[in-house]
């Protein structure tokens, strides 16, 4: 039976959802490996680009930063902040991978402060691109892994936008249309956000998971798909070509 | 937000970036062999009525094949962004393809003269004009390309050039003082002449930019003509010097010399011979008719055109007049 | 004494007002051969900028176009018309030559059309960036033959902005500060505007004419300069180089 | 115009493009020898109390010198535009010079971990924050390039980011949509790392441009430095990749490696080792100290401090890494 750790198993389901011929805003880590097994597998055709301005490189490796010359390696443009951000806000981007300190049930992010603003615990980043992209990228995806420190009732802050305060009000806000958090990817499971009410919803668990432990850990009510199915497992071909191509090093299947 | 005053002019497009989100959302991303004929391109991407962006300033780096191939298909009530249109509005005139401009400077060719085709047919009432600036006309485009409605000007203030314009004016929220608006502007299909392109249709020029970067992200469809294609892989080893990345372009022409008789900056200089011809013909209605025959219609394509013109003798010419290369070569 | 003509004085005018150490945005024809003069003669450092990109070039001739290769000739830089009017509206450029049909005592300009806009008798060009220069160049000049077609009381199509109705209307319309028309160059004067009124007033007179000559071609009144002066002639060394290295082949000097 | 809703976020910079105009406008233009010596750049043009921007994006062509020097200076009150402020935020914040920041990313040094200097800085309460996005500061250092008090934006609404920023919202006179305004950023003196300029202050960079032809635009002042100087021949030869032209830029320094510990497209790769002894040394004040004291402190300038870290022979490894060579040879 194969062995493999939630990290691969996180990375391989993220990489599943890519759909073949789109284009993926990603940055370091689990989501540039998710997108590189993607473009090794299933969706040979999935064009990266990045923040800082890399458009459709050749990653030889895992890029340490968003804006390090494995961005636009053989790419097919290397532009600048303002090419990407336009790309997105004018619909060119379908899929972007997000993650933060915070999610709520509406997938909105807060990767800005833990505590008050006015004398926060924590001072976290902030929003870097990420508001810019929760507001332009068609598909917002999430990868974290499922607790209740981060699965939330209330953001501390609310740094990017999910579907705010359900669907409507992320209508009513005059954010692009054709935008919003699509899938929420963790260890546990796998969640979509219900059509009408914008709610986090579970649609898939992992191997080893119900409905009720992946529960136990949100600080939420979720809701649950009325067919709730298993994660499919990784197989052997996604995790070879993980660790051998994509992640040698073990930089993030590693962690 | 409180609108001053507005311009009375008529916008030919939709600013709303929602509208042109839906319609990049749907476009193919593939990196699919996206080459043509330009007669082929045109035929596909052309259609009567549709709103034209033509890359280049004046007779420099202007897809001057793809204006021929209009004309020849005699294409019907199109519109389009006349920032510096010269001798291509004096083609599309020519062939009275048009029934709407967004107009910044028309019918001039600069030093040149005035083109009496484009005069006589924006002065003939079957053309519906909205007045701007080169630098409005620039910042529409870049609003389009930006995905946001407008972007605010300091110029065209306290004029009849904004009266007539489709532009608002407002007070700044953050200093006070009166600006104005221009709105996004999306052509629905827009043609750039580059020097290299690869198959996909990744392309790069060299020389000024004008406001090409701006009117390649603005436009739905774009077509590019170059000089010459080259391989995907020449292109990715210098992705800096990418001006327009393949996802955004429909269809790749490789059109050399596509811009004569104008300039093309380190290939070819301006045919001042045959742009003097084309205003003399204009002098005289049934001396133009001959004139078009021969130049655009009797042509099969463009490389027609350039025979019927001197062909490669006449490009070596100019050529070195590029170059500021003396073409006598001294006895020895 | 010295021959020569109207147009040779006109640019040598002109050049003369060029600051050493200053930009000059201009088009062709004189306003080019005026800054290209300047460049030989009282201003060395003056550096030429043109609309379509063209940044500091080393001209070896004048230009057919404002966009053609010769305005970025061993340039400092081919930008984009952004890239020029960006310039223009941070206060960069220092002088911008524009002409038209007509002019007004304030120094407003028509290159639109004659006639009226519903059904004009002669459709003329329009703008360009004309209105941009205008708009955002500190001082504007103009260089135009002297007579009552140009030169009248009300514009039929205010395409370009002067001082507008007087110096507090252009303040008050919100155009940028620090910026409006200087001179006025014809063939028989030289004239600025009003320090408070921002009218039209002639400064200088050329050889052979007097104020009343001016105001004979002029159609509107024009105010006169406490101390009128002659307006200087050219030497034999402007008219040697305007001759032999700005404009050899006489393009514009022979018109 | 009427605001619908505004941030609460201090504006530390004025946004009135009339007052950058007073400023430009008094800007010699003159072709004049630049070079200075780094120390001599920052010692004339950055004041205690100066807003600056800093150029690159993370560690990547990012000034590292210009930062060392301002530390070393001993600097104070400064403000700045954290864009992707990493290892320079690192490095200001150690040397505790600044008070106040327009905040879209910082603390973080990517994938690399937090910076516990940067953190713990940032949680004293010495510092004044404006929350922003990194496109937002990106299109306000635009705003500023174009000369115009404003830019519009799509994203920050419904969110805290808008409400603790210095921007406002309002109702799109085209659309009817609600949409973002982001006041322009002018900052007092910046600083961009490149791969070529001439002594003019003409430059050149290779790979992503990030966000620095708009801070270059924006700045009062500008401070080049670069991998190498080359001839204004050389740059006008090929004016198409010109960058910067030369007379926005006060000063030009030549300081090879200039990015380092950073990553210098086609130069140089990130020292992922030393990055990581900066993040251990911040564990423990005291090892901090000694740390500064060996790497900028006791440092005259940054070639030392490339050679306290390995000199040319850890650059050239840095140099097979960037370009993915491997470092061994295998004995034939």
């Amino acid at each position: 039976m194969t062995v493999y750790n939630s990290m691969e198993m996180m990375i391989i389901t993220a990489a599943r959802a890519l759909e073949n011929g789109s284009i993926v805003g990603v940055g370091t880590g689990a989501p540039c490996a998710a997108a590189m097994l993607a473009q090794r597998t299933s969706s040979p055709d999935l064009i990266i680009i990045f923040e800082a301005g890399g458009i459709d490189p050749d990653l030889p490796e895992m890029p340490i930063s968003v804006g390090d010359s494995r961005t636009f390696c053989n790419a097919s443009m290397a532009g600048s902040m303002n090419t990407t951000m336009s790309l997105c806000a004018r619909g060119f981007v379908d899929y972007t991978f997000l993650g933060g300190a915070q999610i709520d049930k509406y997938g909105n992010l807060n990767s800005t402060l833990i505590g008050a603003w006015e004398d926060p615990k924590v001072r976290l980043p902030g929003s870097g691109g990420a508001n810019d992209f929760a507001s332009f990228c068609r598909k917002m995806m999430v990868m974290t892994p499922q607790n209740k420190k981060r699965f939330v009732e209330k953001l501390d802050f609310l740094t990017t936008p999910g579907w705010l305060a359900g669907k409507d009000s992320r209508k009513k806000s005059g954010l692009p249309e054709h935008a919003g958090p699509h899938q929420v990817i963790t260890d546990m499971s796998v969640m979509d956000f219900e059509q009408d009410s914008g709610r986090m919803r579970v649609v898939s668990v992992n191997p080893g998971y119900s409905f009720s432990d992946v529960q136990a850990n949100c600080g939420f009510e979720l809701l649950c798909a009325t067919e709730l199915v298993k994660t499919p497992e990784p197989t052997e071909k996604e995790l070879r070509i993980l660790r051998e191509q994509v992640d040698p090093q073990r930089i993030v299947i590693g962690r | 937000m409180d609108i001053q005053e507005k311009g009375k002019g008529p916008l030919f497009t939709d600013p709303d970036p929602d509208a042109a989100r839906a319609f990049f959302m749907k476009k193919s991303r593939n990196k699919t062999d996206k080459r043509m004929t330009l007669k082929q391109a045109v035929e596909t991407f052309v259609q009567d009525g549709n709103y034209l962006g033509i890359g280049g300033f004046g007779a420099n780096r202007t897809p001057v094949a793809v204006c021929h191939e209009i004309v020849r298909q005699r294409k019907k009530n199109l519109g389009f962004a006349g920032h510096t249109a010269t001798h291509d509005m004096q083609i599309l005139s020519a062939g009275k393809v048009f029934n709407r401009i967004d107009m910044a400077y028309g019918i001039g060719l600069e030093a040149r003269g005035l083109s009496k085709s484009a005069r006589q047919y924006m002065e003939s009432g079957q053309v519906e004009v909205c007045e701007w600036t080169n630098y409005a006309l620039s910042l529409r485009l870049q609003a389009a390309a930006m995905g946001v409605p407008f972007l605010p000007i300091r110029s065209m203030l306290g004029t009849q050039t904004f009266e007539h314009s489709g532009a608002v004016n407002v007070y700044c929220p953050f200093t006070g003082k009166k600006i104005v608006l221009v709105p996004a502007l999306s052509p629905d299909v827009s043609f750039i002449h580059v020097h290299e392109a690869d198959i996909y249709g990744n392309g790069l020029f060299e020389g000024i930019a004008v406001a090409d970067i701006e009117l390649a992200h603005a436009s739905k469809r774009l077509i590019l003509t170059c000089e010459r294609l080259v391989s995907h892989r020449a292109m990715t080893r210098k992705p800096h010097r990418t001006d327009i990345p393949y996802f955004i372009v429909d269809a790749v022409c490789e059109v050399p010399f596509g811009a004569y008789p104008g300039t093309m900056p380190y290939e070819y200089f301006s045919d001042e011979v045959h742009l003097k011809d084309w205003l003399d013909a204009e002098n005289d209605p049934e001396k133009l008719a001959v004139f078009l025959q021969k130049n655009i219609y009797g042509c099969e394509d463009f490389s027609d055109y350039i025979q019927v013109n001197g062909g490669m003798k006449r490009l070596q010419e100019l050529r070195h007049l590029e170059l500021l290369i003396k073409s006598e070569i001294k006895d020895k």
